[in-house]
């Protein structure tokens, strides 16, 4: 199968595979007691108008028309729907969190990467076992260490010495500066281009650096441990022995032949992450406020507001599938057998 | 006696000493108490003595001529940090070893079925499975957890929801490919029924691979668990958790309470780091991957 | 040498942890942080005084009430106008109560079971035919509330207004940009009557966690945190002294322990009498507010108000009373070997994170006598409604935040067969009921008394013990001033500035 | 030559062909078209009760397959396969359990043929055990005779073993015996010396000489090594592409080669004789094509030397040369 | 002289079970411009001896004694460097598997611009190319192929490749370590014509690593014959062919049929050794139909008998 075929398949997959998702999400939450109408606050109100508020979110219908109209809304009519208690659009909300979540994603990707391949590259050109070890044995430390408590300890050295912010995402002065902007794409950096204010810009980095850090730390453990096999494999592959056996220099060695044939199991890997990057972004959201996706999807749960969790798995689905196939179309730049 | 060698020696050496560490933990915790755990105060010759709150670790307190030390301080009830460390072994460690049991039986059958039927359920239960794997875990878990509410069995099945497509992927991946492996055709050949076949040659073979993940899923579940009660989901204070601990104590770090949260993290990261050590030891010392013979 | 110039900061940052709950529709908001800011953009008849618990006139400017005291006349102010300069008319004022009361949301019963009906006598005079003959401060204080404030009947839409945006109303402030989840920005309304905001602008950034909040106030990204810091937070933060710390009577929220009292165990009035007994407040109040930002609270009626009573200090005292307690439990038929079993149900993430801590130490204090033994259950706050809505669960700890500063507010909602279904405590006295209706009609000393009466009553009946009350407090940079803290609960922006040189 | 040729026809192969359906590609799916890989295009032989066959080819040429569509791993797109008669397709329950148990493969590579997880004992016993034959007891003898049988003593001793304890010879004997254990008929061999070593390789062309000898064995015996076809078999086919090309007594189409690709086959061998080593040899240029795309006319043609305009064009068909000596090469015409 | 001499080379492996002596006192000197062949059964340290020759044994692997002399300088004693260096100039290397030994993420043409640059063989990309479409064509592969990646060439072709590279830049010594084991028969007689052809215009020295003494026959001028770590026999191709000296030698000539010839296989009877627990003597002597007492205690010594060596107690 080429490779068009195989990210067709996977496009065409993708509805198949949010279709079930929900289905799985609209039994989960139906099953459970209460809804957003309860979250109202525990006053006296009427019961007339609960009955209303009900009515209103449809949450009077029968349970299969419910799960019909609510499929229907979201794949005939693209239409996330309506928070129950602001009724804010659910599509608003994603859309001013999903660039957060991004945002720390890629900042704590790099971070993971970066340390992944330096170690992974360290340990295949120095062949020692110390090497080794000591990387083994970082890998599965920082993999120990739950995101929320490198993030604890990492806020209380920032706070106590190093001045770093350790909350939030900008300050909140700077915040209302780029949301003010007649265009803006809500990406902080880039907003902060447009904006003319690179100090907003220093701003941001210096609000990301520690959450990046936590949940990059985190990840790069699993980097870590699979650039290192990977690399380990491809370095003990006949190539490398034939590559020396040319008299190449090891560091051409290591990183022609060692780290770019090791890039194709770690883009798999890196591809299988992405949900897990996501599951610990919900925890770095928590620890640091960050304002991302994470952080709406639990409130999400706990209002039990069905729009937000129904619409926020939607795009957790539809980003777990672009982000494979991006991951399906990159191995074809990277490992030229899948090229045709 | 000689010394463990390489990686997968110490790794078994040093895992397998935390892991019994805190298997011990757990099971003493079940027969005696250790300390006030769950109640601010201890019984001294048959009277409740309150232990004041938020007392730094080594903070000794005299009763009727007895001295009571509180080796890793008091919480901000006056429990007995070190008490509720060991008492969370239990509970972490019960919830963990029941939801891999639970993913591990699931997934594997599944995987099996899947595996070997093929056709139409397989392609139904592989995107069922691939749908719920395309989800962040601990979003997954949460919302059953939500569901579920509290108590050991519920967190203990949310978590494994999460890990069922992993045991799921793997088994049936290695069905599939055992499936055409000689082996197995050689058993067709001598006319052994599907049964026969993944009883015999099928299901020992992929033993391997599952136990190689068990560990590495049992420190996952540790994780997961601690996450989801740190977020407060599924577990029913008093009873000692380290995750739900470790959320507690962060709302005294900054005030400068720091061990009644740095304990119970640091459990975590030491039982999870040891199952973990256990289990890239074992899979190296079974599977090794290169022939050093 | 000349002190060097002082300037005011033109914008303050707000560091909360509340959310907004609905909207910012006067009609619709019910919750703190929604109505406190509704309280920075408008205004109604009348006020609060800042710093007093005294109503003043505020749009209005006099009003006579009838010998029956049914019908009110009140005149207003000519003076205000809306934020887009329309001028404040009766008809404005009557328009906005009709909006309020046919938009029928949660909070409209507050003058929809006040007014009769509302009609403009002139553009600056408005005649209110009141539902019953209330006492003058119960309407003032209602017509003081959120629902009450007029709003542009030229802007305003017949339904409600929802995020991202607000109603045109007569205030300080006025809405500048507002992210849900995120933080809102008010900017001074420059067609407001009265004196300018003290900081033209004001962002208001909401934090998940306690934490967070202290970690961004001590970083210098928030000027002023309100609501709510922990306690062993603030007092470590008056300990380091680089921050300021503005305290304030709390009455908001009470917090108190609801029996279902038409389900076992709690229908014996036994039962319910023992725990009141065996409640160490002290302990409460000591361990987890660290004893300095909470108080002990013997009545519904929260201590500073009027009418309060400790009544049920009086009755079981304030330290746990075992004997007194197992009396009570052995008549009631338990013993040691046959101990009463409860569920002690609480929700850990709505009031304070501390939640689970009180419930263990209420759970120890009833077990303390030996012959309850109590199981704590949770549930997060959308499934703990239903549950206790739905009659699942006979024992729970609740909070209450007024819906105005008056007695009533704390007795009807609670103690009134027909004002407290929403509780499903299920109690019915016929004296409690007839004495909350008749003390809303009393001249202010004779009501005093029958609300003792009836805190005392419903002490002995103990359907719901009442807990203990949070303190308000600000912790603030030490450049902040103008931080009013007060009965009204009110927090009032327009009145904080940050001074800073030069 | 043959040791117990009785004459009878015991298995039949008439105008087999295995097809595998490939994967398609977008374009093939919105024009409707189906590829397929020809691993077998319609291949006939017969061998005699008692007899020896020899299939040999280069890697690719559906060796493995036309053992598979015999043993019944794989179903034939085409073609009928017949035992002492009967058409196999038709076998049913008890006959179709008898026509496996009679007709047992060794397969190619020992070291993935043997279950890693299983004691050579029990892998050998499983056919008996599947088969339901014997008793437990009895299961255990027929096992130790048969390790013994395959060279493999103290066969107690072997019982116990892990594969992964065993040399590849070892392994190949014990794939052996785990055929033999149900006494076929016929045996099917697929290239049972490729993966092993030197020495070990002369030890299993003896064993399997040995077993034809005492057992009266009908060998297919699967290879891409002449020498040892030459030694362990009566006849010999030589395919190409899923096709055979030649046919005929060993004897007859080893020293008197007739399609020019078995004699670039035979010149390949290395010979230890210095004189062979001047003699010209016949190379082949380039290598076997894909079985999907395979060449029109003699699907030798773009490597043989002597191609026409016919072998392009028009397929030869296998005919006899005089003396059951067969030949699909124009050249023969 | 000869260009290469081997000297009593011990190299042993560290493995999980203990020590493992792979070559044991092993001597054989290759001239320059010969082709010496290699054989042996699998396990008999046939490429344990070519990687020591080219210094690129494993981590595990212990080089305990002998020497290695290349031009009459101990190889084994120079710096790394220098070795790396020599590695692909003066002495190169071709293996078994033609799949695993190009890099599967280069074109062909990278694999030779990297090698030229890396020697200074060529100043420029381009010019590494052209010489590289020059070797390529005198391998029989068109030039075309430079731009193509490892996959998208048959085996054969792949094989031809790594013979390129090997012997791009005129090597003196190249190690060809079982380079057709992994090939059809027809493609592997493509390929040992080639050898015949590079052996005639290179005049390169070259190890020929086999264990079939018919590629060894139709190639090697001499043939070192090996048997658990140790060198059994030598001497030239045709003399130890026509007249084996050594029981293993004969035992393993006649255990491969000879079409044409008879029908009888001849096996070795037994296994070969543990080599992790030699047996002591005469390794061979389990399987030996020779064996006397003498050759189950004493280990016999490669003697020189004419131009012919033999390490066996019956000489
Ligand atoms: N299950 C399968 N699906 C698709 N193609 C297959 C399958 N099995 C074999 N083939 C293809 O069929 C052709 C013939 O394969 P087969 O294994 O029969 O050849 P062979 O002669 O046994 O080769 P070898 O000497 O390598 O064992 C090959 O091109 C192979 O790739
Ligand atoms: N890296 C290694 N670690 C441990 N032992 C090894 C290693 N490489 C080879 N050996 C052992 O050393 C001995 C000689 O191996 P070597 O590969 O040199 O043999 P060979 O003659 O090349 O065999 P083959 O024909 O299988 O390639 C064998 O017993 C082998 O098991
Ligand atoms: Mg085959
Ligand atoms: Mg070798």
């Amino acid at each position: 199968m080429g490779l068009k075929e195989y990210v067709l398949s996977r496009l065409l997959l993708t509805p198949v595979m949010v279709f079930v998702l929900l289905s799985v999400v609209f039994v989960l939450m139906r099953v459970l007691p209460g809804d957003p109408i309860t979250m109202l606050e525990g006053k006296n109100i009427p019961e007339d108008v609960l009955a209303r508020r009900r009515a209103e979110l449809g949450l009077d219908k029968p349970l299969y028309q419910q799960y019909v109209d609510y499929i229907y809304s979201i794949f005939v009519k693209f239409d996330l729907g309506y928070t129950a208690l602001e009724r804010i659009p659910v599509s608003y909300l994603i859309a001013t969190r999903l660039p957060a979540t991004v945002e720390l994603a890629i900042a704590s990707s790099i971070v993971a990467v970066a340390i992944g391949v330096a170690l992974g590259v360290l340990t295949a050109r120095y062949q020692s076992a110390l090497v080794k070890t000591a990387v083994r044995v970082y890998s599965s430390v920082v993999y120990s260490i739950p995101v929320f408590y490198i993030g604890m300890l990492l806020q209380l050295v920032a706070s106590k010495s190093i001045g770093l912010p350790t909350t939030g995402r900008l300050s909140p002065v700077n915040m209302v500066v780029l949301d003010t902007l007649p265009f803006r794409t809500g990406f902080t950096l880039i907003d902060s281009i447009i904006a003319g204010r690179p100090d907003i810009a220093l701003d941001f980095l210096s609000h990301i650096v520690l959450p990046a850090t936590a949940l990059g730390l985190y990840l790069s453990g699993v980097f870590t441990r699979v650039t290192y096999l990977a690399v380990e494999d491809s370095m003990s592959q006949e190539y490398v022995r034939a590559a020396r056996s040319r008299g190449i220099r090891e560091w051409g060695v290591v990183l022609r032949y060692g780290l770019r044939n090791a890039l194709i199991p770690l883009l798999t890997m890196g591809g299988l992450q992405i949900a897990a990057l996501l599951g610990g972004a919900v925890l770095t959201e928590t620890t640091f406020n960050w304002d991302g996706l994470g952080l709406l999807v639990y409130e999400g749960i706990l209002k039990r507001d069905y729009a937000i969790v129904q619409g926020t798995v939607t795009i957790y689905a539809v980003i777990v599938a672009l982000v494979s196939l991006l991951v399906d179309i990159t191995y074809a730049y990277v490992d030229p057998r899948v090229r045709y | 006696m000689r010394l463990p060698r390489g990686f997968g020696e110490w790794g078994i050496l040093v895992g397998g000493l935390l892991t019994a560490i805190f298997v011990a933990m757990a099971i003493a915790s079940t027969f005696v108490t250790i300390g006030n755990a769950t109640e601010s105060y201890v019984v001294v010759d048959g009277r409740r003595v309150e232990v004041p709150p938020l007392m730094p670790p080594g903070y000794t307190l005299e009763v009727g001529g007895k001295r009571i030390v509180f080796l890793m301080g008091t919480d901000q009830l006056g429990r007995d940090v070190f008490a509720r460390v060991v008492g969370g072994a239990r509970f972490v460690l019960t919830i963990a070893f029941l939801s891999t049991a639970i993913s591990a039986v699931v997934g594997v059958l599944l995987g099996l079925l899947s595996g070997y039927i093929g056709g139409l359920f397989d392609r139904a239960v592989s995107l069922l499975m691939d749908s719920m794997y395309a989800m962040p875990g601990l979003v997954l878990a949460i919302a059953i957890a939500a569901l579920l509410g509290v108590g050991v069995l519920n967190i203990s099945v949310a978590i494994a929801v999460v890990y069922i497509p992993s045991y799921y992927r793997m088994v049936r991946g290695v069905v599939l490919s055992l499936k055409s492996s000689p082996f197995v055709e050689a058993a067709r050949v001598a006319g052994a029924g599907p049964w026969a076949i993944v009883a015999k040659h099928v299901l020992p073979n992929t033993m391997p691979a599952i136990v190689s993940l068990l560990p590495v899923s049992f420190a996952d579940a540790i994780i997961t668990e601690a996450g989801l009660t740190f977020l407060g989901l599924g577990i029913e204070p008093p009873t000692p958790d380290w995750g739900f601990d470790l959320n507690k104590g962060r709302q005294f770090f900054l005030a400068g309470y720091w061990w009644i949260g740095v304990f119970p993290g640091l459990m975590i990261v030491l039982s999870v780091l040891g199952f973990l050590m256990l289990g890239e030891g074992l899979n190296e010392v079974m599977n090794p991957r290169r022939v050093e013979a | 040498p000349r002190a060097p110039a002082v300037k005011v900061k033109d914008v303050l940052v707000i560091g909360t942890t509340d959310s907004i709950q609905t909207t910012l529709d006067p009609a619709e908001a019910y919750d703190y942080l929604g109505v406190n800011i509704i309280e920075n953009m408008g205004e109604g008849l009348f006020a609060y005084e800042p710093g007093t618990a005294r109503i003043v006139n505020k749009l209005a400017v006099s009003y006579t009430v009838s010998a029956d005291r049914k019908v009110w006349e009140i005149k207003i102010r000519r003076d205000a106008k809306f934020q887009d300069g329309t001028p404040l008319t009766a008809q404005a004022v009557v328009w906005s109560w009709n909006r309020t009361i046919t938009l029928n949301q949660d909070p409209a019963f507050l003058i929809a079971d006040l007014i009769e009906k509302a009609e403009a006598v002139s553009d600056d005079t408005i005649r209110v035919y009141l539902k019953q003959p209330f006492e003058e401060t119960y309407v003032k204080s209602l017509l003081a509330t959120w629902v009450a404030f007029p709003v542009n009947p030229k802007t305003s839409p017949m339904e409600v207004v929802k995020p991202p945006r607000t109603l045109d109303m007569i205030g300080p402030y006025k809405l500048g940009a507002w992210k849900p989840g995120e933080y809102i920005e008010l900017v001074a309304n420059p067609n407001y009557y009265g004196d300018p905001p003290k900081t033209p602008r004001v962002i208001i950034k909401f934090y998940k966690d306690a934490q967070s909040l202290r970690l961004a106030v001590e970083n210098g990204e928030v000027d002023v945190a309100f609501r709510t810091l922990s306690p062993a937070d603030i007092k470590d933060i008056m300990a380091k002294g680089q921050l300021q710390v503005v305290s304030g009577p709390g009455i908001a929220p009470i917090r108190y322990l609801v029996f279902n009292t038409a389900k076992e165990p709690f229908n014996d009035k036994r039962v319910r009498q023992a725990i009141a007994y065996l409640i160490d407040r002290n302990q409460i109040v000591n361990t987890v507010f660290m004893g300095q930002f909470a108080q002990p609270l013997y009545s519904m009626v929260p201590i500073g108000f009027l009418g309060h009573k400790d009544s049920f200090k009086e009755k079981y005292g304030d330290r746990p009373n075992i004997e007194a307690a197992r009396n009570l439990l052995r008549q009631a038929g338990y013993s040691e070997a046959n101990p009463l079993r409860i569920e002690l149900w609480y929700t850990p993430v709505r009031y304070t994170p501390a939640e689970p801590d009180i419930a263990a130490i209420i759970k120890q204090n009833l077990e303390a006598s030996g012959v309850i033994k109590v199981e704590l259950k949770s549930a997060d706050w959308a499934t703990y409604r239903s549950l206790f809505k739905e009659e699942k669960i006979a024992c729970w700890l609740l909070g209450w935040y007024p819906d105005f500063l008056d007695p009533d507010n704390y007795v009807r909602p609670f103690y009134h067969s027909k004002a407290n279904g929403w509780l499903r405590v299920n109690y019915k006295n016929p004296t409690v009921d007839r004495l909350i209706d008749e003390q809303v009609l009393q001249p202010t000393d004779q009501r005093l008394k029958t609300l003792a009466q009836i805190q005392d009553i419903v002490a002995d009946d103990a359907p719901i013990i009442p807990l203990w009350q949070e303190g308000q407090f600000a912790v603030a940079q030490k450049n902040v001033k103008g931080i009013v803290l007060d009965y009204s609960q009110i927090f009032r922006y327009w009145l904080i500035y940050a001074e800073v040189k030069g | 030559m043959s040791p117990a040729t009785s004459g009878r026809e015991l298995l039949r192969v008439e105008n087999l062909k295995v097809y595998y359906p490939l994967r398609r590609t977008l374009e093939e799916i919105l024009a409707g078209v189906r590829r397929f890989l020809r691993a077998v295009d319609g291949v006939s032989f017969s061998i005699l009760e008692g007899e020896s066959l020899a299939l040999v080819g280069e890697s690719g040429s559906g060796k493995t397959t036309v053992a598979r569509a015999i043993v019944g791993l794989v179903e034939p797109t085409e073609g009928r396969i017949t035992y002492n008669g009967y058409d196999v397709a038709a076998f049913r329950g008890r006959e179709l359990a008898m026509f496996r148990r009679s007709v047992q493969m060794v397969f190619q590579d020992p070291s993935v043929s043997l279950n890693p997880r299983m004691r050579v004992g029990d892998q050998v016993k499983f056919p008996l055990d599947v088969n339901k034959i014997g008793s437990k007891e009895e299961r255990r003898q027929i096992v130790l005779e048969t390790l013994k049988r395959v060279g493999l003593v103290p066969p107690e001793d072997f019982y116990n073993r892990y594969p992964h304890q065993l040399s590849g010879g070892q392994r190949q004997r014990v794939a052996i015996a785990r055929a033999l254990v149900l006494r076929p008929r016929l045996l099917i061999a697929d290239e049972p010396i490729s993966n092993i070593d030197v020495s070990a390789r002369a030890q299993i062309l003896s064993l399997l000489k040995e077993l034809r000898e005492e057992m009266g064995l009908t060998l297919l015996y699967i290879t891409h090594d002449l020498s040892s076809a030459w030694a362990v078999a009566d006849k010999v086919a030589v395919m190409y592409l899923g096709k055979i090309l030649e046919y005929g007594r060993v004897d007859d189409v080893f020293t008197n080669p007739l399609h020019p690709y078995t004699r670039a086959l035979l010149s390949s061998v290395p010979s230890l004789s210095p004189e062979q080593k001047l003699r010209k040899k016949l190379l082949l240029s380039g290598e076997v094509p894909n079985a999907i795309n395979i060449p029109s006319g003699c699907r030798l043609h773009p490597r043989c030397p002597f191609a026409s305009q016919k072998c392009r064009v028009e397929e030869p068909s296998l005919l006899d040369a005089g003396n059951g000596h067969l030949v699909a090469c124009h050249l023969y015409g | 002289m000869s260009l290469l001499n081997v000297e009593s080379l011990r190299v042993s492996y560290r493995t999980r079970r203990g020590r493992l002596e792979a070559l044991s006192n092993v001597s054989l000197s290759v001239g320059e411009g010969e082709v010496m062949g290699v054989v042996g059964e699998s396990g008999s340290g046939k490429s344990t001896l070519g990687l020591t020759v080219i210094r690129l044994l494993p981590g595990n692997a212990v080089i305990e004694s002998g020497s290695v002399r290349f031009n009459g300088v101990d190889f084994l004693r120079l710096p790394e460097e220098e070795v790396r260096k020599m590695r692909g100039r003066v002495i190169s290397m071709v293996f078994q598997d033609p799949y695993a030994s190009l890099n599967p993420v280069m074109k062909i043409g990278e694999h030779f611009a990297e090698l030229f640059l890396e020697h200074g063989a060529a100043s420029s990309e381009e010019e590494a190319l052209r010489e590289a479409g020059e070797i390529l064509e005198r391998m029989g592969v068109p030039r075309e192929r430079l731009n193509d990646y490892p996959h998208q060439l048959s085996g054969g072709q792949r094989q031809r490749v790594a013979i390129g590279l090997a012997l791009a830049l005129k090597p003196r010594l190249v190690i060809a370590d079982e380079i057709t084991t992994a090939l059809d028969a027809l493609v592997e007689a493509q390929i040992v014509e080639l050898l015949k052809e590079v052996k005639a215009s290179y005049r390169t020295s070259m190890l020929f690593i086999t264990h079939n003494m018919g590629l060894v026959a139709e190639i090697a001028d001499r043939v070192t014959v090996m048997y658990a770590g140790e060198v059994v026999e030598s001497g030239r191709v045709d003399e130890v062919i026509r007249d084996p000296m050594h029981p293993y030698t004969k035992a393993l000539l006649s255990s491969v049929p000879r079409i044409g010839g008879p029908k009888d296989v001849k096996p070795i009877p037994g296994e070969p050794p543990d080599m992790h627990n030699p047996p002591p003597g005469c390794r061979f002597h389990p399987r030996c139909p020779f064996a006397t007492g003498n050759c189950r205690v004493e280990e016999p010594v490669l003697k020189g008998i004419g131009d012919r060596y033999v390490a066996c107690h019956l000489w």
